[in-house]
């Protein structure tokens, strides 16, 4: 019973938490730029605004306009959910591994790019067909990044794969190395951040993620704008949960639950911090650099799985 | 010989059908009721198929004799298990294509062929499944290929489908003769065209190699496989909508089947050699990401839908392979899953890829055209098609809560497998194979996507699109019901694979679904649920909670919500000709892929009086098939070359040929005393 | 009675009594007629041999066998439906002023003379009447072939008359050399010619006169089989005689060849024991068949190319007995059956065609599926058919033939299926678009009989749906006879 | 007489027979190669009649006077009408050389020799040498229908060919039965009543004997791409 408790628990802070982390992320580059930033709660009161304005619609937006926030939101959602921060095993976490939680974004993605072609602006279009191209070279990266755990784990259920890296004593894994490189870049990617996309920029021609909501209004907005937050969070729980779960409270008591929620918390400021710091460090890519960037991840992933086989099973 | 209620099922399934074809053309003259009865009996047999298939899956199948065929080889009828569940997959395809046959062919000027020819290819299809010897086997085989290709060139006023009926044709034959051959090669291991005798035949590891690889061929010919896929995006467009439905949702199945049924029921997985299946994992991962490739450069709505169908059997080889290794390897249950996952994939793909080429049917029925470049905003005309073939759209991007996810996520499993086989090399070729199929998805969303986007939404590229109709409801019902089975087959897997399960435990002789896995209708966990678990009804619930919670929290009672012109970045007056179109949505990859590709760009731009005054710019692109261009071609021509030798061969004077026959003679003595 | 006699004499007769009946019509309803007749008698000679395995008559002169009564039945069916079918075709033939009076009177002579001469080739039992009626044959088709005088067909038929005549002076030289070692043997009188004495003294015939002698039977025979390279005469003398002919050339003529041939083959591999013969047949089979599929992918006269698809066949055929075990025999017989019946139907069809559009060249002929539906499905159908697409008898025989291939020399299956592919290819790369298409402008109107050639179709369905117990077990007797041994 | 003087004699007959075939392959005007053509069917009938008188088989006369008349007074009768009324008794201008056939005619006597020597050796016929030289007679003939342009040379070339099949039936096997022979012969005949009722027709529509100008009409169907 408590364990449920605890699942909700974990899928609200998820959910709470996102704005804040988003927040987080833009102060910290404020403050690298020397600015003074608009504070860590600005995304909350963004959201909370945008709830209370009205929605202004395209002619003949199409009932697909309307639906897709609710998809889109509700998928990245419940992909968080179901990706552990504070317990491994979770009622959920048997609800969708991680290729089911991959194809949980995928099918957020996938509505939010028929959103973006919905109005027949030459924006949607082009931000769906970019967003769409580059997901699909990112995808079998992530991927083959995920395997190369989960090939040692024998097993795509997150619990199962945490617990295995809790388990296997702490020593070098270079193929575990090369995964985590490729998660990032692949992470980076697929929420849009420099040096993929630039999710503060707007009539740009390089932009991809905005292009498609640039119909959106209100409440629509807001929703989408809080499941790309939701996202960052989701890949940083993920990485963390894959690569240095050290901290996860394997029982339901309290004390464990309050250091596992410090450690999480921890470890996913560290990670934004060097987010921030890479995205104020460089420049966004031209496009067609991106499959570049994209292939090397691929590579290295690939390179892991290959390591993996050769140096680390004992046959 | 024992009659079951599958077999009898069966049998009436095909008895209507060809009814349906020896009683339509009694009504010439009044096309309604030869329509009428066209799918009545289509449907019958469609109806009767499911129940064959079902009841066969469930109680066993049953065989009998036929006083047909050679004088001393009766025609023999089995139903197994396997036939059983492509009983399954032609009956759960052909039901809906019948409803909606009775609406798509109401203008049909010339009905008669379609009449005649459209059952006796789902006979031939019914019986490949049914036959128990090789010769019935053949005959219904090429009666499908036969009457498939009258249906593709049904329309031949136009020179292109009469091409693409030819090349069919010639390849449809080829595939017959090698899979002749390997039939062959097991009748003289076992002295009997019976496949009862065929299985217990004993072969030699050459012969069976030799009998793998003609039996590869010609099916993986008819299947569309890599790189012999060169007929079928030709093919499969021209014909009708339905009967597009039909080929690509069935009959590249029943290739598949034949494959199964030669290699894994014939020579058996004791016969496996490792390459075997290394190869079909190959072949399917090559067709897989060269098919949705070249589907994302298509405009013609149908002709990339076929291409898609190249896809999706590369999807279906990936797991037959995997399973074929698994099985060479000792893991007779690892094989088992690899051979659900094809066969779910199979299943799913007969439906969404039907679903798709009906819609594909309904817009060409109500636009006239194919061209995707015409469309536009067609999700306001025809709503219940878009939605309809939005759910198709889900479905083959292998998407959540559909189906398409489910068979690609066993064969997912599947090959993470790899680790149990022995070798470092597969063990790592393993995994690229699954890093393709992930690729191979992600580009088939990119492409539906594209399809979705282009032709239902946004705004109408043209008049045709302008005044499009919805169609009747005969077509409406009839894409209704596989879009149903999607979402069932989507969210209940659990229920669906135990009654699979029969088709493993009768070739490899085990279950897959062990203690550990049957939980219950919520989860699906192969091997077990530390392993890998996924429950689509949680997923599913889950999200419609949420989403239902967002929608009535955030909706407010009096909707403030205001409709006006777009924003488009504060330049709301654009011209529809202004979206990005097929063609350029898929330009990235274009470039990205460029290599594979080759295409031939024309940029071109009419300037007038000044230099910097251009007043229109033209951009022709196209991308032709690299098969077709490296290997049929070349092919067709080195035939014409030597034809033309032997024809300047025959047109010497008398002399000449006096000279043949005495140089004949005298070779003849010389030689032979 | 003696149904032997009945059987030569009906058409004898009625050939010299169409030799004076000047009005055509009634001249091709007395064709008709005769046919019948000879048909029925047919019919029941066969039905006489039946009861017994093998039928001699007149102190030996003439003979039945398993191998040989299915096939004077099926020249006397052609021939009928032939005759049917030419009664509207040579009639337009005359009102379009191609043919006047006095050829049709030739044309209806020589047309029974012909069937006389097939039928004796069949029913005799002696090698020396065996070579004169073929001989007869060739002289009647020669006239046909030659009967428009137009400057073409005098070519063909020339071309027809010294091919064939050098062919057949070589089979007689042969029959001469069997005669030769078998007089030693049989005595010198008509018994050392004897079909059915020499078969069963076939041990004692002195092997190397015997294998000399099949070499010139061989090259004799094997041109009026038509096999390359001795088969340049066929396309001309099919193209241009009238269509009826070609139908009978293909259809039954080229079948006593290969008859012939065979019995002959019985011989010798009796006298020398080896496979020898089988060999040169199989050679000449399997060159002959690429040769002609080859042909067929460059062609501009449909009656051409359907005679070539004739070699194709026949060559099949010549390679199965040659193989000469029994399920190959069987394979031969069966496909020798279903290729009479469907090239003959395809000749038909071919030939109304030809009239329709008033041309033989296949770029005019276009879109008959339009203006004539049942001629094009026709043509659709019989090509599928001769292409050995089931349900029809010839994907049957060349399944069998093909694993009877395989059981003998599976390497020489790759050359037998890539040759039958190309043959295919071949057939629909021309068929295709005369059939289909965007309907022809300058298509006539032309009084058209389908029935016979739906008739063919038939029966060529029916044979490959199953064959029925009478004719298979006529097969399994002729092939263990011709291969010495059971199916 | 003896049989062994019969032997003899048919034997030397055989000699004249092939050194006829000779002599039809290097003639060069139509009328010589006609008279050797006549002298041939004389030959026959005479060894007809000698192979009657020494084996005593009296059909044999029968074909003997049949040769006779047919072979040797009507068709070349025939044919030289035919040359007449056709103005073609030109010089016939060969395809190859005289020098190179005569070399291929001796290599085909070779080789036929050659071909029956087993059949010598085995086969206990006394008539096993005139064998040899009616296969040497009918390869020489065919060889005259290659070597010749003439519509009306080859069929001289195929009348020999029949000539020659004749002597190898009665040199080499004393004769056929009766029945065949009358058979062929009539075959022959109606042959050769074609033949010329042929030429006239092609006289009539090519107004030329070259078979090559026939050719052509044949070959224009297939030329055009």
């Amino acid at each position: 019973m408590s364990s449920i408790f605890f699942q909700f628990l974990q899928a609200l802070l998820m959910l709470l938490l996102a704005p804040l982390a988003a927040g987080f992320i833009s102060t910290v580059k404020a403050r690298l730029q020397n600015r003074h930033g608009a504070g860590v709660l600005q995304p909350w009161r963004d959201i909370r605004k945008l709830f209370s304005k009205e929605v202004v619609l395209a002619d003949h937006a199409s009932w697909i306009f309307r639906f897709a926030p609710y998809v889109v939101f509700t998928a990245t959602v419940i992909a968080a959910s179901v990706v552990p921060a504070l317990l491994p095993d979770t009622p959920l976490s048997l609800t969708a591994d991680v290729i089911a939680l991959v194809a949980l974004l995928a099918l957020a993605r996938f509505f939010l790019s028929l959103a973006g072609m919905d109005i027949g602006t030459a924006f949607g279009g082009m931000g769906a067909s970019r967003e769409m191209t580059f997901s699909a070279l990112a995808e079998p990266a992530m991927l083959m990044s995920v395997f190369v755990l989960s090939l040692g784990a024998h097993s795509t259920n997150l619990t199962t794969m945490i617990h295995h890296v809790l388990s296997t004593p702490l020593l070098i894994q270079p193929s575990i190395a090369f995964a985590l490189v490729a998660m990032l870049m692949i992470a980076v990617a697929e929420t849009g951040r420099i040096p993929v996309d630039n999710p503060t920029t707007h009539l740009e021609l390089t932009m991809i993620h905005e292009a498609m909501l640039l119909e959106y209004s209100g409440r629509h907005l807001a929703l989408m704008e809080w499941a790309s937050m939701v996202k960052i969070l989701l890949f940083a729980t993920l990485i963390i949960d894959l690569f240095v779960p050290w901290g996860l409270s394997l029982d339901a008591n309290a004390a464990g639950i309050c250091l596992a929620l410090t450690l999480w918390l921890l470890k996913l400021s560290i990670l934004f911090v060097v987010l921030a710091v890479l995205e104020t460090g460089l420049a966004k890519l031209r496009l067609f650099e991106v499959p570049q960037y994209l292939g090397t991840a691929f590579v290295l992933s690939f390179l892991g799985l290959m390591i993996h086989y050769m140096l680390e099973v004992q046959l | 010989m024992n009659y079951t209620l599958s077999l009898c099922f069966a049998l009436v399934a095909c008895g209507s059908v060809l009814l349906a074809a020896m009683l339509t053309p009694c009504w010439q003259q009044k096309s309604n009721i030869q329509r009428a009865v066209l799918s009545l009996l289509l449907g019958m047999a469609g109806l009767f198929a499911c129940a064959a298939g079902l009841t066969g899956l469930a109680s066993g199948g049953g065989s009998m004799v036929l006083p047909l065929g050679l004088p001393w080889l009766p025609m023999h009828l089995r139903l197994d298990a396997l036939g059983s569940f492509f009983m399954l997959v032609i009956g759960s395809l052909v039901l809906p294509v019948a409803v909606y046959s009775q609406g798509y062919l109401r203008h049909e000027k010339r009905l008669t062929p379609l009449a005649v020819f459209l059952p006796l290819f789902v006979l031939g299809m019914m019986g490949v499944v049914l036959s128990d010897d090789a010769f019935a086997f053949m005959l219904f085989w090429e009666l499908m290929s036969v009457s498939s290709y009258f249906l593709v060139t049904h329309e031949h006023q136009h020179p292109e489908n009469r091409k693409a009926g030819f090349i069919y044709l010639l390849m449809a034959h080829m595939a017959g003769l090698l899979i002749m051959g390997s039939f062959a090669v097991l009748y003289t291991a076992s002295g009997s065209f019976e496949f009862s005798a065929m299985r217990d035949a004993e072969l030699s590891p050459l012969w069976a190699s030799a009998a793998f690889l003609l039996a590869g061929f010609g099916f993986g010919i008819k299947a569309g496989v890599v790189p012999m896929h060169g007929w079928l995006p030709d093919a499969h467009p021209v014909a009708p909508s339905n009967v597009s439905a039909l080929m690509s949702g069935i009959m590249l199945k029943v290739a598949v089947f034949g494959f199964i049924r030669v290699t894994w029921g014939l020579m058996g997985s004791g016969d496996f050699q490792w390459w075997w299946g290394a190869l079909v994992l190959a072949a399917g991962s090559s067709s897989a990401v060269t098919g949705v490739l070249m589907a994302l450069q298509q405009h013609d709505l149908k002709r990339l839908l076929a291409y898609h169908s190249i896809e999706n059997i590369g999807i279906i080889l990936i797991g037959l392979g995997l399973g074929m290794l698994l099985a060479q390897a000792g893991h007779p249950m690892l094989a088992a899953l690899g051979l659900i996952a094809a066969l779910y994939h199979t299943i799913n793909h007969a439906l969404f890829k039907g679903l798709l080429f009906m819609g594909a049917g309904a817009v060409l029925h109500s636009t006239g055209s194919r061209n995707m470049e015409a469309m536009g905003g067609l999700i306001h005309r025809m709503p219940w098609t878009a939605a309809l073939f939005l759910i198709a759209c889900i479905s083959i991007s292998a998407l959540p809560p559909f189906n398409g996810f489910v068979s690609e996520w066993l064969t997912f499993q599947t090959a993470l497998m790899a680790p149990q086989l022995n070798g470092t090399l597969l063990t790592v070729i393993v995994p690229f194979s699954a890093a393709m199929l992930a690729l191979a998805g992600a580009l088939a969303a990119t492409c539906f996507v594209k399809v979705f986007g282009v032709v239902f939404l946004g705004h109408a590229r043209s008049d045709i699109a302008e005044n499009a109709k919805e169609v009747d409801g005969w077509m409406k019902l009839g894409m209704a019901i596989p879009a149903l089975l999607c979402l069932l087959l989507g969210v209940l897997p659990a229920l669906f694979i135990p009654v699979l399960d029969q088709v493993p435990q009768a070739l490899l002789h085990t279950s897959l679904f062990t203690d550990t896995a049957s939980q219950n209708w919520l989860w699906l966990t192969p091997v077990d649920a530390e392993h890998a678990s996924y429950s689509a009804p949680i997923a599913l619930l889950g999200m419609l909670i949420l989403g239902g919670l967002a929608f009535w929290w955030l909706h407010p009672k009096g909707a403030i919500l205001r409709r006006s012109k777009m924003w488009s970045c504060g330049n709301p007056h654009t011209h529809a000709r202004m979206q990005y179109n097929a063609t350029g949505f898929s330009q990235p990859l274009r470039r990205i892929f460029a290599g594979m590709y080759q295409p031939d760009e024309h940029g071109h731009a009419e300037r007038h009086q000044h230099k910097l005054l251009t007043t229109r710019v033209k951009y022709v692109v196209h991308v032709g098939d690299m098969v077709v261009k490296h290997l049929y071609q070349p092919v067709g021509q080195v035939t014409l070359w030597i034809a033309k030798a032997i024809r300047r061969e025959h047109q010497r004077d008398i002399h000449a040929y006096l000279a043949y026959t005495f140089a004949t003679v005298l070779l003849l003595l010389a030689l032979f005393t | 009675m003696n149904f032997f006699i009945a059987t030569l004499l009906t058409p004898l007769l009625g050939g010299v009594m169409l030799g004076f009946i000047r009005n055509p019509r009634l001249a091709a309803k007395l064709n008709i007629l005769t046919s019948a007749t000879t048909f029925s008698f047919s019919i029941l000679l066969s039905l006489q041999v039946l009861g017994q395995e093998s039928l001699e008559t007149l102190d030996g002169w003439f003979y039945l066998d398993a191998y040989n009564v299915f096939l004077v039945a099926l020249t006397a069916f052609v021939g009928m439906t032939t005759t049917i079918f030419s009664k509207p075709y040579m009639q337009h033939e005359l009102d379009i002023g191609r043919l006047n009076e006095k050829r049709m009177r030739l044309y209806h002579s020589m047309y029974q003379l012909f069937q006389f001469g097939m039928l004796l080739g069949f029913t005799t039992n002696n090698i020396g009447v065996l070579w004169v009626s073929l001989e007869l044959a060739t002289l009647a088709t020669v006239l046909l072939v030659s009967l428009y005088r137009t400057p073409a067909s005098i070519a063909a038929a020339w071309k027809y008359f010294i091919l064939c005549g050098m062919g057949i002076a070589l089979a007689l030289f042969g029959t001469i050399l069997v005669f030769f070692t078998s007089f030693t043997v049989l005595g010198h009188g008509n018994e050392a010619l004897t079909w059915s004495l020499l078969y069963a003294h076939a041990a004692d015939l002195d092997p190397a006169v015997m294998g000399i002698a099949f070499c010139f039977l061989m090259v004799g025979y094997g041109t009026k089989v038509g096999l390359v390279p001795m088969h340049a005469w066929l396309p001309d003398a099919h193209g241009e005689g009238p269509t009826p002919v070609s139908a009978v050339l293909s259809g039954l003529l080229l079948n006593l060849a290969l008859y012939a041939l065979v019995r002959f083959k019985m011989l010798v591999d009796g006298s020398t024991h080896s496979d020898m013969a089988g060999h040169i047949m199989m050679g000449f089979g399997m060159i002959s068949l690429l040769v002609a599929a080859m042909s067929l992918h460059k062609q501009r006269d449909i009656k051409r190319m359907f005679s070539f698809s004739s070699i194709e066949h026949m060559a099949l055929m010549t390679f199965a007995f040659g193989i000469g075990t029994p399920l190959a025999s069987f394979a031969a017989l069966l496909h020798m059956t279903v290729h009479s019946l469907v090239k003959s139907g395809i000749f038909f069809t071919v030939g109304h065609a030809a009239q329709v559009m008033g041309t033989q060249r296949m770029a005019e002929i276009r879109g008959l599926i339009y203006h004539h539906p049942g001629m094009g499905w026709g043509l659709l159908i019989g090509t599928a058919a001769i292409a050995g697409f089931p349900p029809f008898g010839v994907f049957m025989s060349e399944f069998l033939l093909f694993t009877a291939t395989l059981e003998s020399y599976p390497w020489l299956t790759v050359p037998l299926l890539l040759g039958l592919l190309i043959a295919m290819g071949g057939l629909f790369r021309f068929v295709q678009p005369m059939v289909y298409g965007e309907t022809a402008s300058h298509a006539k109107p032309v009084h058209v009989n389908m029935v016979p050639v739906y008739v063919h179709f038939a029966l060529a369905l029916l044979l490959g749906l199953a064959i029925p117990d009478l004719l298979a077990h006529w097969y399994h007797q002729a092939a263990a006879l011709i291969a010495g041994g059971g199916v | 007489m003896s049989t062994f003087l019969s032997q003899q004699l048919i034997d030397g007959l055989a000699a004249l027979t092939l050194l006829i075939s000779f002599a039809l392959l290097a003639q060069h005007r139509m009328l010589s190669v006609l008279h050797w053509f006549a002298a041939q069917g004389v030959l026959l009938a005479v060894t007809a009649a000698l192979v009657a008188y020494s084996s005593g088989e009296h059909e044999l006369y029968i074909s003997a006077i049949m040769t006779f008349l047919l072979k040797g007074l009507l068709l070349p009768w025939m044919l030289w009408r035919v040359i007449r009324s056709l103005h073609v008794h030109r010089e016939v201008e060969p395809l190859m050389n005289n020098g190179m056939t005569m070399m291929i005619a001796v290599v085909v006597t070779l080789f036929s020799f050659h071909v029956i020597q087993p059949i010598a050796v085995t086969s206990e016929l006394m008539t096993r040498n005139s064998m040899a030289i009616a296969t040497a007679c009918v390869l020489l003939s065919m060889l005259m229908m290659i070597t010749r342009k003439k519509a009306i040379t080859q069929v001289i070339g195929f009348l020999a060919v029949e000539n020659s099949l004749f002597f190898a039936a009665i040199g080499a096997t004393n004769g056929m039965p009766l029945v065949v022979e009358i058979g062929i012969a009539f075959d022959v005949l109606v042959a050769a009543l074609i033949f010329g009722l042929f030429f006239f027709q092609i006289r009539h529509t090519f107004d030329s004997m070259e078979v090559d100008a026939m050719n052509a009409s044949l070959i224009h169907k297939d030329d055009e791409e």
